[in-house]
């Protein structure tokens, strides 16, 4: 188990309601837990739309959830 | 009044996210280099309309950290590839209105293909990567989250 | 201070021919319309250098009636072929020093393309048919009227 | 015989050492025109690099120079 901090922006903070949440959890990686969370929030957004990044920084989506790690699920952006 | 990157920070002062509206003057001097023989600029501002629908108003949400590393890291690829002189970008993010300024670019370089063509990469490079999302309400009621697919024709501010 | 055209007056406002330093703001705000969600600006300066060569200074000289109707000629053009919102071109002539602003070109519209397009056109088209002539003082003592050929690599602002 | 204005520009007011003189001309047209004052002034540009305007517009080479025509000799351009 590794305890992260998810961070979540525009519709994904909408949809859970908060825009960070502390967790346990026990995915291998950031595939498998971005699927517990889309699950029990309600994401709209298939995996495959979402890039991942992991303190701060872009990162794959086999990267293992490292304990104390701040870990955000980016969806399509919009800015300009 | 300003959310201004300030001069010589090395790389934090060619991208930041303002909170606020900021002033385009004091971006666009520390560019004027005097070998700096062309200049290009653009803006980004808040549309009456998207796609067709009445937009009252918006707000831009932004992952704050990593989209200014992401628009620096665009910035400091912009000046390598065209060899830029000087650029600056700098994104609103909090609510908007019609006619508010919501991104600014400037490139400054000897020549003006340089200018332009790096200014038109960086606002193509931060409206695809950097972690900023829009949220539009429109005359009808709805409002929503653009979360545009990458070759969706009808996708925001083409 | 300023060489600026004033709105409202058609074509007038769209080219201008500033025989005194200009300031930009009041060229720019006209152009930010409801429906315009891009606006792109380019701006040329006098560089320290052209060619090789070190530049202390330099003057322009135009033929201001036909270089106003040419300029307005383009500008218009550039509305019509790029579906551009609005526009506005304004050139200086006379002595200018070091880092003083040359030329400034603005375009509004409903998306970026056209913009930067149409942007780079008006400033492409006037450097190739507005009647203006640089006059470069450089620092060896030499000084020049500026007659570029057409297809020449080497011609003066590419 | 036909009485014209000439203007002049850059290296040619230089050259001429005056932005305008009014002459009398017999030439049949524009380049007949510039072939005569080209000769008397030293202008160093050859009429294939110019452009010729009559009366504040560009106009074409055999127009011929009409009486109280303002006739510019327009040298390459080199604004922006």
């Amino acid at each position: 188990m590794a305890r992260v901090t998810l961070l979540y922006f525009a519709s994904l903070r909408d949809a859970a309601g908060t825009g960070s949440e502390t967790l346990d959890t026990d995915a291998a990686d950031c595939a498998g837990l971005y699927e517990q969370v889309r699950v029990r929030h309600g994401f709209a957004l298939p995996r495959e739309r979402m890039r991942v990044a992991v303190d701060g920084a872009f990162a794959g989506w086999d990267a293992a959830p490292r304990d104390g790690a701040e870990i955000a699920f980016i969806p399509p952006v919009s800015g300009g | 009044m300003s959310g201004a990157p300030a001069s010589g920070e090395g790389d934090a002062r060619l991208f930041a996210i303002a909170p606020q509206p900021f002033d385009i003057a004091p971006l666009r001097a520390p560019l004027l280099h005097e070998r700096a023989g062309a200049f290009a600029a653009f803006e980004g501002w808040v549309r009456d309309h998207n796609d067709g629908r009445a937009v009252l108003g918006l707000r831009y949400d932004a992952y704050v950290e990593l989209a200014e590393a992401e628009g620096r890291r665009i910035v400091r690829a912009a000046l390598d590839r065209f060899g830029a002189i000087d650029a600056c970008c700098v994104h609103r993010v909090g609510e908007l209105a019609i006619g508010e300024l919501a991104v600014w670019v400037g490139v400054s370089a000897a020549h003006r293909d340089a200018a332009f063509d790096a200014c038109r990469w960086i606002i193509d490079e931060v409206k695809a990567h950097v972690p900023i999302w829009k949220h539009e309400r429109y005359a009808d009621g709805d409002a929503d989250w653009l979360h545009p697919r990458p070759a969706d024709p009808t996708a925001p501010g083409r």
